[in-house]
């Protein structure tokens, strides 16, 4: 296991140190990428500061609220049209559309309707957070062998157990990698959500830094996404791990 | 009194564009408390037959009476177990007999327990079944079926992968159930020794398509002794009219 | 003179009502720029901050930006200079409410929310408004939104006021018929935009910037000249409408000219407004990166 | 078949009907939300005058450009990490964090790197269409039954052949799904793509009427987004049900 | 020669934190061009010797000798038939025969048709696994085993999912190739019958933990005469070792 951590350790320790040197030796303009230490730095005072504090802890709970709606919401009607080949007909197609549609284009109708407040900035992160587990969930029923439908049939499973008991554990390895996807779309929306009269919030300060030419604060900001993002999803692969244990599948060449 | 009559049963596959006809004019009745045997070659479709049966199938003509209704879903009181194990690949060897129970209930607990000594797995009751042997997995969608309790059990050759030994010991644990229960039993299985041992009468199939070739009826007592004169020359009518001498 | 041709100077355009962009439709620029054998590359960067990134990635050589977005960049040590000024017009920025509102004067505004682009020369003007009218700035609420945003939440009525620039200003001016109730003359105080040239450019090639500004000057000139002429090509082109366009111009007015003292001063007042915002962490001396010396060869 | 159609279009219908209705008796704004006849009408004109068939005919090239390289390198890394354990300690979590990286907060190393033309434009597009491939490959190739790659082993598949004949055959169900959802995110991502230097696009067709409040070409815009996508993605699902014929899988309650 | 030899195999599985020893102290070598069945009750290791015989499982201790070399994976001349079908269900009957061979090739095309009448499923080339019954794809899993003409077969109740007819013809089907062939066969089966018709030796096994119990020589001519004194009386003793009466 600690194997596992060093060598994934390698390639992003490889990139800081080519970057420290690319910044040394000022291949690039420093007010494009400001070296690993400068952006130390910047992030050290921000802590001091208790702005990235901040702005990290609204933007949890943003995404937080959001992912966990957007989500639900998803494995709901995913479960629903799923489950229905008429539910199938009368509501994908309409869903399909949505999903393509661009957030940033749709920022004024979303403050026109809920303002700029939280709602607005949680409806963006939602539906980030909704699509891909809605299609992972859809297409994760649609995957489940029948065989074992019929023997739920067979067992008199209520529909309701057959959907809970049989069709979500077999479909539960596509509802995982849905919601692993959808927590980087909801964290990534961020950006745009934070866009919307926000005044704090780590895409806000992005969004900001921007503004301003603090570029070693808009990497500060990148680099906190990346990690976050990094660290939840680190957490639904540990919970995909235990909760798909019984599976007897390929684990690359070797593995065995 | 005819616990399910089947009328000119016809089956058919779409294969591409042609039509497979894997079941022409079927007629049997079975009795309540009785056990019919389905013997027949590989592909002939005695388990498209007893799909039917089962209700899992409805894309068929003719017409088939369970308990005096027509058959439209799998119903309540049947057993069915199918020719691949179908365990549920996520639940215990316990949680899969229990798929339908609720475990927490003593009285359920006790039949888990009686049920798993019967189809001799204690010990394996926390295994999943990728940890479990062909035979075993076998032995737990017995277990399955019959914590049910069913009125009738549908059989898909549920003894295929058991050895000698165990095999004589689930027959014999069935009639046991069925003197016990007074089910009804309809089971496939490609032993013919088998099929004599158990059954009161016995289907024999032919293939493409799948017909009915006769129906011979084992007029003896339970247990029956495997090496009676009775016995043999039962199994070697059974025989004689499968062409296999 | 195959090497000369191969140069090529990179302007900023922008779809704006601006003769900055009656240069670019008219191909002036292409005209001036062939006389000393370079070729004009266009690209479209919307913002200031974008704008000056593209500066300092060296994808950018001239262009037209606000008041605010240099001030950042100087701080950020981006290599570039203010070479004139675009507009002096007050009216450029201004706080509007809607018709019907009981928002009468500056005073009203006691407790209101107001859409503003926090640290931009909105929220510069707001702030001194405010103070002329004898506001504190704590007893409004500022809601930081984008043009955009702010104008689909101004609209939908969840906010007051707005503070906004052009061409949002003139926009909702006749689209809503929004009443502006303080704006620069109020208090006498201009936001300028400016011509920017990347440092590297004008220093290395003084003739770019001086071509760059001759064409702004004849675009400029001819705007004032034939202003009905140059309405009628913004509206076909940009899709607005004339008494939009007209405000605009009105608003904005439009010229050329060295960043004189007074405009300095401004300029360098902006910059301590930014720092007392937080917006900056430290003041930089705006004098440093302004270069008259082209925009008054051209004027003479 | 022809009822699926029809049943998928009652909610799109309904939609627009509310919406007109809604503009009819001017419950909102009309500058924020132009009925619908508006943007019909303002689509003719733009199909009219050319526009909109250059903007999407450039956008499309974009996105299927980007989308093509995107989702190639998604599998083949998706495919490279998924058959080895090693090579998964060592890219994956790095890849993971570049999963996490916002678009926007990038845009200006793109243009330092890659300045305004299209290969910017294209990158922005093709990491977009990478991530849900890569991710979808990855954990597909991880979901294959065991007992397959055994039968490859004592079939004596050579490694490739294994790769091509078993693994990927059966991680084909994510595979096409990974697809999908990049197609989606590909095309998304042109909003941010044509944010940098662009003059052409659908994207900068919805930014620039934006700048402009020329809301009913917004509109045009953000319909061609979702109907054009929705249109790829229905290809794809076509592909997905020939590919899969082979499967027996469940369809929905009473589907059988 | 001794192809095969097995010294002290012991195995076991990790059960949640205790460990299930499977296989205990397995010893016996296997002679070139011989058939050796392996009996006993289920679950007591049969398949995973099988396994580890193949050279899917590493994980034991002990020495097995394969040639003279000890097996590090699954090796060339091997077929190996699994206890369940195992089918590519994306590939047709014909290509899951065909899987690793250029089905372009005349030769394999010639020997394509050949397997397939063998196993009697002309006719259903082009369906697909779904579309089978389960004796059906035991029948396929035989072909793609046959196809590779193996130098050794390893199977594992190959003919558990057949009817008795189509059974004898498969077991006379590979007598027949073992003659043309001279090839080593090891055989799981159930079936002491099977056992006794088919293999020069009987290899008995005894359960938990996996052990050989007794090795039985068969030392009489093919073909064999299943109702011969001789047939009857190893039929007898091998049920004898096995407990079984
Ligand atoms: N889903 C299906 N689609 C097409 N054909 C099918 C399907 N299921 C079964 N068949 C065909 O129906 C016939 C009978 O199949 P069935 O499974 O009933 O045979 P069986 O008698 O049970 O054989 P076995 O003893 O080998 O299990 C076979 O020829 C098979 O190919
Ligand atoms: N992957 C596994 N993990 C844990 N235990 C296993 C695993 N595979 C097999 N076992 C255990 O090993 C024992 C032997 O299994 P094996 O499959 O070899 O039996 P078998 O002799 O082939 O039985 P059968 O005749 O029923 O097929 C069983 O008790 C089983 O539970
Ligand atoms: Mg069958
Ligand atoms: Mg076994």
């Amino acid at each position: 296991m600690n194997k596992k951590y060093i060598v994934g350790s390698i390639l992003p320790l490889l990139l800081i140190a080519i970057w420290q040197l690319v910044s040394y030796f000022e291949v690039l303009p420093v007010q494009m990428l400001p070296s690993p230490i400068d952006i130390v730095e910047a992030f050290v005072n921000l802590v001091k500061s208790g702005t990235l504090q901040e702005n990290l802890y609204t933007s949890l709970i943003r995404a937080a609220v959001g992912f966990f709606i957007g989500s639900a919401s998803g494995i709901l009607l995913g479960l629903i049209v799923g489950n229905s080949r008429f539910m199938e007909f009368l509501v994908d197609p309409s869903v399909q559309l949505f999903r393509m549609i661009p957030h940033l284009a749709i920022l004024p109708l979303l403050i026109l309707w809920f303002g700029f407040g939280e709602p607005s900035k949680i409806i963006i992160v939602a539906s980030g957070a909704f699509f891909p587990v809605y299609i992972n969930t859809f297409l994760g029923i649609r995957s489940v062998d029948y065989k074992l439908i019929e023997v739920s049939k067979v067992l008199e499973f209520s529909r309701s157990k057959q959907i809970t008991k049989v069709v979500l554990p077999a479909a539960m390895p596509n509802i995982l990698l849905g919601i692993r996807m959808s927590m980087g779309t909801a964290w990534l929306s961020l950006i745009v959500a934070e866009l919307m009269g926000a005044t704090t919030g780590v895409g806000y300060m992005i969004s900001n830094a921007r503004e301003f030419s603090q570029t070693d604060v808009v990497f500060v900001g990148i680099i906190i996404f990346a990690c976050v993002g990094k660290i939840t999803d680190s957490f639904v692969h540990i919970l995909e791990k235990r909760l798909l244990r019984w599976r007897d599948s390929y684990q690359g060449v070797n593995a065995k | 009194m005819a616990i399910l009559s089947i009328e000119n049963v016809d089956k058919r596959f779409l294969k591409g564009k042609e039509s497979l006809n894997v079941l022409t004019n079927i007629n049997f009745t079975i009795e309540e408390q009785e056990i019919v045997s389905i013997i027949g070659p590989s592909g002939c479709g005695k388990s498209t037959l007893l799909r039917i049966l089962a209700g899992l199938d409805q894309d068929y003509t003719g017409k088939i009476n369970f308990d005096g209704k027509p058959i439209s879903e799998p119903g309540k009181g049947k057993g069915v177990i199918f020719q691949e194990h179908r365990l549920f690949p996520w639940l215990t060897v316990e949680d899969n007999i229990c798929a339908n129970l609720n475990k927490r209930d003593e009285d359920v607990q006790q039949r888990l327990k009686e049920v798993i000594e019967l189809v001799k797995l204690t010990g394996f009751e926390k295994s999943y079944p990728k940890e479990l042997s062909g035979g075993m997995s076998q032995r737990v969608s017995i277990a399955r079926a019959l914590m049910r309790n069913p009125d009738i059990l549908l059989l898909d050759e549920p003894f295929g992968a058991l050895d000698a030994f165990t095999r004589k010991h689930m027959q014999d644990s069935l009639l046991d159930i069925f003197n016990n229960r007074k089910m009804t039993i309809i089971l496939i299985t490609h032993d013919v020794e088998e099929a004599v041992y158990l059954a009161n009468r016995i289907i024999i199939m032919d293939s493409r398509p799948g017909t009915i070739k006769e129906i011979v009826s084992i007029p003896l007592q339970y247990p029956r002794n495997v090496v009676s004169d009775e016995f043999l020359s039962h199994r070697n009518k059974a025989l004689t009219i499968l062409d296999y001498t | 003179k195959s090497k000369d041709s191969e140069k090529v100077v990179t302007i900023g355009s922008q779809k704006a009502v601006t003769p900055y962009y009656l240069a670019k439709e008219k191909k002036w620029f292409e005209e001036e720029f062939d006389k000393l054998g370079v070729k004009v590359n266009w690209v479209e960067v919307q913002g200031g901050a974008p704008q000056f990134e593209a500066v300092s990635a060296g994808r950018i050589d001239f262009f037209v930006t606000g008041n605010t977005p240099p001030i950042a960049a100087q701080n950020a040590g981006i290599p570039f200079n203010i070479i004139g000024v675009a507009s002096t017009g007050q009216k450029n920025v201004g706080i509007v409410v809607k018709s019907d509102s009981a928002i009468k004067e500056i005073s009203d505004l006691k407790g209101k929310k107001i859409a503003v682009a926090k640290a931009t020369a909105a929220y510069d003007n707001l702030l001194r408004l405010l103070n002329h009218g004898g506001v504190n700035a704590s007893d409004i609420e500022p809601i930081n939104l984008q043009p955009n945003e702010a104008k689909a939440a101004y609209t939908g009525g969840s906010v007051d006021a707005w503070v906004v620039t052009e061409p949002f200003l003139s926009q909702t001016i006749v689209n809503d018929k929004s009443r502006v109730i303080a704006d620069g003359s109020t208090i006498d105080y201009t936001s300028p935009a400016y011509y920017i040239g990347r440092k590297e450019v004008v220093d290395k090639h003084p003739e770019y910037a001086k071509a760059f500004l001759t064409v702004i000057k004849k675009a400029t000139d001819w705007q004032a000249e034939n202003l009905d002429e140059a309405t009628s090509i913004y509206t076909s082109q940009l899709g607005m409408n004339t008494e939009v366009v007209s405000k605009v111009i009105e608003h904005v007015n439009f010229t050329l000219a060295p960043l004189d003292d007074k405009l300095q001063k401004t300029q360098q007042g902006v910059a301590q407004f930014l720092y007392e915002q937080k917006a900056i962490d430290k003041v930089p001396d705006t004098k440093q990166i302004t270069n008259n010396q082209y925009v008054n060869e051209v004027l003479k």
